[in-house]
């Protein structure tokens, strides 16, 4: 049964692509919402039968159709995985219908691409073997790639060749850390795999210095999908050209897929490189988040400026996981649903105001309270939800990364030895008063403050008129189809703020798991000061002999 | 009986034997499932506060949303007297609401291997005497802004009650919360709630500036609170209040490191400074008097400011364990209460000179903290919520009437103004409450603090006090300053200039829509606001109706009260009402013995001069004398001879060695500007070279150069595809020509 | 014409080189001759190249005179070179061969004054000679049918379908003056020369290094019975030849029973049906022209269809080549009708062109 | 005495004046080999260097020759009419490529008026 509906999750959305290419072009954005609608709900069958829930463990555990060269199509997901498919899921037919006004040509294209990306993301997070993930990672830049490059803003051809190109570029050397791994597999177990937890097995009892090597590998591709700190160029610009339901997907479900290939495949399968690593990763983490928010503070372009803030989110974001313990892991999961929620809510609310005035600068903008209360309300809630306010969404996860970054250090109170430690999470904190900044200054200019709106495109007369004052049939304030998509995220967002704790307690098993591996090496870490060089390496003989061992 | 003594001097020497022995006092709380009732205080404002979310949304147009909100918070107020008669208060009682974050690991090694928030409610007598007055005044207030916010009706009116019921829910998890997750809830939601008041006036730049600023600080602070909470995580394995106070009387097992519980307090400190707008943090409190009076009332002055005071009451064995901690407190108290009466005093805006004296008086709260008196602290909390939230209700009833105007300087006389009797009378007792007045309600509790600072014979805290001792007198000075000037002295005054208050904003933004409501409306003289500026020929101020009076009387009447509990202590030879509610609560240990023997040690304390044996005797003696030379100076400057004032003021002017002080004054010594040049200025330029940084080089240089190295690669042999066929033929011949050169010359002649 | 002039020089620098009178081509080949064989040939094949680059300037004649001296000099270095490494040692004291090396020189000189001559036509007709040139050096080699069929075909057909495509491109095909610049100008003349050095060297260093030498010698020996055998095969594939060349030998033969490739006995039956064996000398084998006729039909019919194909195909396109009616851009009708053309590119490679 | 039957045939063909003036078979060959690269070399430089588009194909036909050249001296080497039967092929081609390439030469002519190869050169980059 289980199986049925995993299969079920990625044939769905590929069917709906083509019923969309055959269909008359109206037809198209129903196809698109009604059949996101019935992939939410297959997904919350899944989750409903899912057994995973307090074990960590990964279902259905099914072998899977081989396919050759020991590639296995197979599906499953541990916890993590069924909340970010549930993710995937609830955003995109919130993104489907947000797109009903916004995008007015080449309809057939548009939803079908989105088809694609869904059945693509939720092949990401339903991959039991490499090359599925692989081929499933990678292929969500394709639709992606043309949605930005077709659909966006004046910029959008450099920005998605920039997408594509870098992500791909970063994904090759995951592909080839990916390949490494099996191909060693291959040679010591005689026989060809791609399934994630036997190349994780083996790939943690490689050497050290290949686990340094491939982790490095691994973490390139992701790094570049994270994005962590200089990889995260792209970023920006994507947001910023890609229409709406674009960065509400790009935000909220495919940075993901790098936190997500960060904690599944990464960490699992070198955690002598994640260990050794980690202090660099940590600091790459904590300049993202200071340095982002930063940036994020001399924006003008509100889009851009959300579009930074992800960098920041998603720098407390790996910085959480990289704390190697539970509480930081398990707040990096949380951060990552959270983050996706409340930024996608975030880009809708900014496209809506996009679609009213065609512009997104601030200084063009403000006081928009006066105009649109309700979108300034919602407009409100999502960015306290996204600063982190407790009670909303943003917070425990936040909460539990900075905690989890600051109880890992070195001679632990707590009995977590770790690497990081309490500078590492004042430093990062020190992000959360900078997000307070730079969203409150958004908001301080684009709802509060005197009325500014762009020349021309102030609607007919004084006062809040209900009529249809925009050329686009937008009333001033939002539609009942705006609201209602906005809803039910606020609603999520309150309830994941108010009664966190069955999902924090779903996803801390699954986390020990993938990190299980960690406690003993980090220990030895510690004690040693590194893993790849032993104490005494300082021995010439010693040093050359190391790296002859590791070849053979 | 000389031996018992010195121990007990020595005792209190060291805080941190106190705390020592008092948290091992603290009761271990009682499952207490019967009172889960008490959630109600919570739930009430939430409740409301989602109908009036609803009501916005429907664009009620009348006064449901302020009359669902002083309903729900009266009956949370009678909830909370009904939990604090009804509780026994011999041991707190733990409320287990529902498990909110909780989740459990294996481990592998580690010591702590859950964490638990639950939402849970931690009720003990500190918890209650905070909730009574937040939840009293809270709902007196709600109902004075029932009137006073009515020009909003239909427009922020909801928005404002919302916000106040959201904030009401906030404190009540902040003071209730069982657990320290629980308070950062409620901590942040305060900020908030506080954000969305100070911004009420959303058009107004300087109020969303406020807004901004108010909790941007916050957050600084917040940070500090959260790093504290890791801290005691990390060294205690929980966060929940009792488990934490069973750790701490077992001895805090599992603390290895010393360095991480002696942080604990400092960064618990920051977080308290934050919200209690302490010294590196309290520039933002003067400039929340952008919101609405009443807002100012409540949560700048009453209730969230004293969050900070709170929080380390709550946490105060934590304190107790690092020597040096609340020494830091007490200094940073006291110098935030000197600084901040100095600034009061040459201020002219009426509500920031009871701003710079709420920052101050918070400090003298931290500095009774500082000096070991949690109940002389807490104790000017309760007091201090009566008459500060009173004083701000007077000047929101003189804003209300006077069309805006808060300006001192251009009111005066309004006691002799009709409809301004009620005002000018409970204003004047609340200027008598802050001034420490003798017999007053803050004469007793800011005694008790001074006199602590002397009692305890630290030679620094003896410092503080004669500081403190000397902000009382200015404090005395520039309460009456105000008074003087606004009700005393011959009639005359003049309208706002709209720029203030209630009605303005709109009337700033929105003429035509305003003249509509405001006509809408008249019939009681609030037609004035509407033409405002136009029209200040018509113009005549207005009192209050009935609920600001009967608000106004009320609170006077808690303000007054709020002395009472002293009296009876005095009077009864017992430890009053707050210090028995104290001493049963968390905040026990910071109750200095209070048996008398410390007047055998008189001859020592450094008031000796007044020959009053007692310190309490004496600090009370010197307390009245400098409260009373305020008011004679003030007398002086500001009724009699109010031109002396401003000849004083020349005069230091003139003189190039005194230049500086009224100018150091009347700029609030530049602390914003400072904070400006050296925190946010840099940070802004860094924010735009690091944009700069990252577009042109990170992204420009190494990213986009990446990516056109293989273009320029390319371009290097681009000359090569010059169109023309020979070019071509040249390069294929040229190529197989080297092919064959290379197969015949050396791959073939090398095999 | 110089040429002509060359070829006749040629015969006595090879035999000063046999016989050591000292000339400055003598010395040089002295100086060389301490070198390795493969540096000898690519010195020899660099002085060519040099040659040929002067000769192929448009302007000065001195210049071009000495391009004459030089590649002559070169050719004759490397057919002295290459002719004795053919010789067996010791076998130079007879005369060098004469037929190869005549047709050698008519060759190459054809060859380079066809690529050197600004007129096409002459080109045309250069080319003509080398194809003449390149029949001798078949019939040398034995095949007599190629030699003719190269003249008739190359000569008789396709280089009559040139002179007909220059006639009706070139305006003025014999007014001297009025050559098109573009074909006075070589392009990158000294780039292609040096392309064309390396694929000379690198060919007649593959060619003639010892290794290969020596192999195409032992090849040569080694085959020989092969391809005598094989002669006979094919004679043995014609019956009727078969029995009137063995009647030729023995009138009285009526019928041909086998023939023994290895030895070319026949063995055949007279009239009466007696038994009679005749051996059959080279003189009797089929001519040159028959025998590949018998390997075309026996050993590559599909090649032979294809090739048929591929001629038919050649026919169509040129048909249909020679109705395409051209659709002329604008620019291409105005420059035409004598007007200025619109884009600047145009103007602009032209004008480049006819600076160079 | 069956080795010495081709050798002699063409001794029988081509002996002008005795044996003195015949070249042995292996001279021939390297004679014909030379001559072969040489042209082949020619050709070469005449295509690249000439501008004449006819002339650039007249200059493949050289090519052709020095191809069809070394073919059948090689055949000689190897006694095999092979390289002879591909000479036919290669003529075959040349035939073709002379018919269509011309027709496109004149087809181009017509165009621009002109020969030079270099008035087509629109596959040059501009950037």
């Amino acid at each position: 049964m289980l199986s049925t509906l995993s299969t079920l999750l990625l044939i769905l959305p590929l069917l709906a692509a083509g019923a969309i290419a055959l269909a008359p072009e109206r037809l198209s954005k129903w196809i698109a919402t009604f059949a996101t609608l019935g992939v939410f709900a297959v997904s919350l069958a899944f989750a409903w039968g899912f057994p995973g829930w307090t074990d960590g463990s990964i279902a259905p555990a099914d072998a899977g159709i081989p396919i050759g060269l020991g590639i296995q199509l197979s599906l499953g997901a541990d916890a993590v995985g069924v909340m970010l498919i549930l993710l995937t899921t609830f955003l995109m037919p919130l993104a489907m219908i947000g797109s009903f006004t916004a995008v007015k040509e080449r309809l057939r294209e548009y939803y079908g691409w989105f088809m694609l990306l869904e059945a693509a993301m939720l092949g990401v997070f339903l991959a039991k073997d490499a090359i599925v993930f692989y081929t499933a990672y990678e292929f969500t830049l394709v639709p992606m790639y043309f949605l930005i490059a077709i659909y966006g803003g004046a910029d959008r051809r450099p920005a998605s060749i920039k997408f594509f190109l870098y992500t791909f570029f970063g994904s090759m050397l995951t592909l080839a850390g990916v390949i490494y791994i099996a191909a060693q597999n291959a040679m010591a177990a005689g026989e060809w795999t791609f399934d994630l937890a036997r190349l994780a097995e083996f790939a943690s009892s490689m050497s050290p210095e290949r686990q340094f090597w491939v982790f490095i590998l691994l973490m390139a591709g992701f790094a570049v999908k994270v994005p962590l700190f200089p990889w995260h160029t792209w970023l920006p610009l994507a947001h910023d050209q890609a229409p709406t339901a674009g960065s509400v997907i790009l935000a909220g479900t495919l940075l993901k897929l790098g936190t997500y290939g960060v904690y599944r495949i990464a960490l699992p399968s070198a955690p002598i490189g994640g260990v050794e690593l980690n202090q660099l990763l940590a600091v790459l983490c904590i300049l993202g988040i200071v340095v982002t928010a930063l940036i994020c503070w001399v924006q003008h372009d509100v889009k851009k400026l959300v579009a930074y803030s992800s960098v920041s989110h998603l720098g407390f974001c790996m910085l959480g996981l990289f704390s190697l313990n539970s509480i930081g892991a398990t707040g990096s999961v949380m951060y990552m649903i959270n983050h996706g929620l409340s930024t996608g809510a975030l880009f809708l609310c900014i496209g809506m105001i996009y679609e009213r005035y065609h512009t997104k600068d601030m200084d063009q903008l403000g006081g928009l309270f006066r105009r649109m209360p309700v979108w300034s309300f919602f407009m409100v809630f999502f960015t306290f939800a996204s600063l982190g306010l407790p009670g909303l969404n943003g917070f425990i996860g936040e909460f539990l990364c900075l905690m989890g970054c600051f109880i890992a250090e070195p001679n632990s109170v707590a009995g977590y030895p770790g690497i990081l430690g309490p500078w590492y999470a004042v430093v990062a904190g020190s992000g959360l008063v900078l997000a307070a900044m730079y969203l409150l200054i958004m908001l301080g200019k684009l709802v509060w403050g005197p009325l500014k709106e762009p020349h021309g495109a102030e609607p007919h007369g004084h006062g809040h008129g209900h009529g249809h004052d925009h050329a686009d049939g937008l009333p001033t304030d939002l539609s009942a189809r705006e609201i209602g998509i906005l809803i039910p995220l606020a609603v999520v967002c309150l309830a994941i703020g108010l009664y966190p704790k069955p999902m924090l307690e779903a996803i801390a098993p699954s986390v020990e798991k993938t990190l299980a591996a960690y406690p003993k090496h980090v220990e030895k870490y510690v004690r040693d000061g590194s893993l790849v060089k032993p104490a005494e390496s300082k021995d010439p003989t010693v040093a050359l002999a190391q790296p002859a061992d590791s070849i053979k | 009986m000389l031996e018992l003594a010195s121990i007990s001097n020595l005792a209190n020497l060291t805080p941190a034997v106190i705390g020592e022995a008092a948290s091992a006092a603290i009761p271990a709380a009682v499952p207490s499932p019967e009172f889960a009732w008490a959630g109600l205080i919570l739930l009430l404002p939430a409740i409301s506060a989602v109908l009036c979310g609803v009501c916005a949304a429907m664009g009620v147009k009348n006064k449901l949303p302020g009359a669902i909100t002083a309903v729900a918070l009266l009956a949370a107020f009678a909830t909370t007297l009904s939990l604090f008669l009804k509780m026994p208060q011999d041991a707190p009682r733990v409320i287990h609401l529902f498990d909110w974050v909780a989740f459990a690991w294996t481990g592998q090694g580690a010591t702590w291997t859950s964490f638990l928030a639950p939402f849970s409610l931690y009720v003990d007598s500190l918890t209650l005497l905070w909730m009574l007055f937040v939840t009293g005044l809270g709902s007196l207030i709600a109902i004075y802004a029932t009137e006073y916010m009515e020009a909003d009706v239909g427009k922020g009116y909801a928005r404002f009650f919302g916000s106040v019921s959201v904030f009401l829910f906030a404190m009540g998890s902040l003071v209730m919360g069982g657990n320290l997750i629980l308070l950062y809830l409620g901590w942040e939601g305060v900020g908030l709630a506080s954000y969305l008041l100070i911004g009420y006036f959303y058009s107004k730049p300087s109020a969303v500036a406020a807004a901004k600023k108010a909790f941007i600080m916050n957050r600084i602070g917040d940070l500090g609170l959260a790093l504290g909470v890791f801290l005691i995580w990390m060294n205690y394995g929980t966060v929940e209040y009792d488990a934490l106070f069973k750790a701490l009387a077992a001895g805090g097992e599992g603390a290895t490191s010393e360095w991480s519980k002696a942080a604990i307090p400092y960064c618990l400190m920051l977080g308290a400074f934050g919200k209690s707008a302490q010294i590196p943090l309290f520039v933002w409190l003067p400039d929340a008097m952008e919101g609405p009076t009443p807002v100012s009332a409540l949560i700048h002055a009453a209730t969230m400011v004293t969050a900070g005071i709170y929080l380390i009451a709550r946490t105060f064995p934590l304190f107790a364990l690092e020597p040096h901690a609340l020494t830091v407190v007490a200094i940073v108290g006291c110098a935030t209460a000197l600084v901040a009466a100095t600034i009061g005093m040459a201020q002219y805006d009426i509500k920031r000179v009871m701003a710079y004296s709420t920052v101050s008086q918070l400090g003298y709260m931290f500095l009774g903290l500082g000096v070991g008196t949690t109940f002389g602290a807490v104790y000017h909390v309760f007091t201090h919520a009566f008459f500060k939230a009173l004083l701000f209700l007077c000047c929101g009833a003189i804003m209300h009437g006077m069309a805006g105007q808060l300006d001192l300087r251009k009111m005066s006389g309004l006691r002799n103004v009709k409809g301004f009797g009620v005002i000018s009378w409970t204003f004047l007792i609340g200027c008598l409450c802050l001034a420490g007045f003798p017999f007053t309600a803050g004469f007793f509790s800011k005694d008790s603090i001074i006199a602590q600072a002397f009692a305890s014979g630290n030679p620094t805290f003896t410092l503080l006090g004669w500081i403190a001792l000397f902000t009382a007198f200015l404090t005395a000075y520039y309460t009456f300053r105000v008074w003087f000037r606004v009700c005393g002295g011959p009639t005359k005054y003049e309208p706002g200039d709209e720029m203030h208050g209630h009605g303005d904003d709109h009337g700033a933004h929105d003429h035509g829509a305003h003249d509509h409501g405001g006509h809408g409306h008249g019939g009681h003289g609030h037609g004035g606001h509407g033409h405002g500026g136009h029209g200040a020929h018509e113009w005549h101020p207005h009192g209050p109706r009935l609920a600001i009076n009967g608000v106004l009387l009320l609170i006077c009447a808690g303000a007054i009260l709020a002395a009472v509990p002293s009296y009876l202590g005095e009077m009864q030879h017992q430890p009053n009402w707050v210090e028995t509610m104290v001493s049963h609560s968390s905040a026990a240990g910071g109750i200095p013995s209070h048996d008398h023997a410390g007047g055998d040690h008189a001859a020592h304390h450094a008031l000796s001069f007044t020959g009053i044996a007692d310190v309490h005797a004496a600090t009370s003696v010197v307390a009245s004398a400098a409260g009373i030379l305020g008011i004679l100076v003030a007398v002086f400057f500001h009724l009699i001879n109010r031109g002396a004032a401003d000849r004083l003021r020349a005069a230091l002017l003139s003189n190039g060695l005194t230049r500086w002080l009224p100018l150091a004054l009347e700029n609030k010594w530049k602390v914003d500007e400072i904070y400006h040049v050296v925190f946010r200025l840099p940070a802004w330029v860094l924010g735009h070279v690091l944009h700069a940084v990252d577009k042109q080089i990170i992204d420009g240089v190494v990213v986009n150069g990446t990516a056109r190295l293989p273009a320029e690669l390319g371009r290097l042999f681009q000359p090569l595809y010059n169109g023309a066929l020979q070019g071509y033929a040249a390069t294929m011949a040229g190529g197989i020509a080297l092919i064959a050169a290379w197969v015949f010359w050396i791959w073939m002649q090398g095999g | 014409m110089t040429e002509n002039l060359s070829s006749d020089r040629t015969q006595p620098v090879t035999t000063h080189h046999m016989s050591s009178p000292p000339s400055l081509t003598l010395v040089l080949l002295e100086a060389a001759s301490g070198l390795s064989p493969a540096v000898q040939l690519t010195i020899a094949a660099a002085i060519c190249a040099a040659g040929l680059a002067m000769l192929m300037q448009p302007e000065g004649r001195k210049l071009r005179i000495a391009g004459t001296v030089l590649g002559l000099a070169g050719f004759a270095m490397l057919f002295v070179e290459v002719l004795k490494r053919a010789s067996p040692a010791g076998a130079d004291t007879g005369l060098p061969p004469v037929f190869p090396v005549v047709f050698g020189f008519l060759a190459l000189a054809g060859a380079v004054r066809m690529i050197t001559h600004p007129r096409p036509v002459f080109a045309a007709l250069y080319f003509i000679l080398v194809v003449i040139a390149t029949a001798g050096m078949f019939l040398l080699l034995g095949a007599e049918f190629m030699a003719f069929s190269l003249v008739i075909v190359y000569a008789g057909a396709i280089l009559i379908t040139y002179m007909f495509v220059l006639m009706l491109a070139q305006q003025s095909p014999v007014a001297g003056v009025g050559d098109a610049w573009y074909d006075r100008m070589p392009r990158e003349a000294i780039s292609a020369v040096i392309v064309g050095f390396v694929m000379l060297a690198t060919l007649s260093d593959a060619y003639f290094s010892q290794k290969s030498q020596d192999l195409r010698n032992e090849t040569l020996v080694r085959t020989e019975p092969t391809g005598t055998a094989e002669a006979w095969a094919r004679l043995d594939q014609m019956p009727k030849l078969l029995l009137e060349t063995a009647r030729k030998a023995d009138a009285s033969i009526a019928s041909v029973e086998s023939l023994d490739a290895k030895t070319g006995t026949v063995s055949a039956r007279t009239a009466d049906g007696a038994p009679v064996q005749v051996v059959l000398g080279a003189d009797d084998l089929p001519d040159n022209g028959r025998q590949v006729g018998v390997d075309l039909v026996s050993k590559f019919p599909a090649g032979l269809e294809i090739a048929g194909v591929v001629l038919l195909m050649a026919l169509f396109g040129a048909v249909i080549l020679a109705r395409k009616q051209i659709e002329l851009g604008e620019d291409e009708r105005r420059g035409l009708a004598g007007m200025r053309r619109l884009t600047v590119e145009g103007e602009a490679g032209g004008a480049a062109g006819g600076a160079r | 005495m069956n080795t010495a039957t081709i050798a002699s045939m063409e001794h029988s063909m081509f002996t002008l004046s005795g044996t003195t003036l015949a070249a042995t078979g292996a001279q021939t060959v390297n004679a014909a080999l030379l001559v072969s690269a040489l042209l082949f070399a020619i050709g070469l430089v005449g295509f690249l260097s000439r501008r004449n588009m006819i002339i650039m194909f007249l200059c493949t036909e050289l090519m052709f020759q020095a191809s069809a050249l070394a073919l059948i001296a090689f055949g000689k080497v190897h006694h095999d009419l092979s390289g002879q039967v591909f000479v036919i092929f290669i003529l075959t081609v040349a035939a073709a490529e002379a018919a269509l390439a011309l027709g496109l030469v004149v087809l181009l002519y017509r165009r621009r008026e002109t020969l030079d190869s270099e008035a087509w050169s629109e596959l040059r980059e501009t950037a």
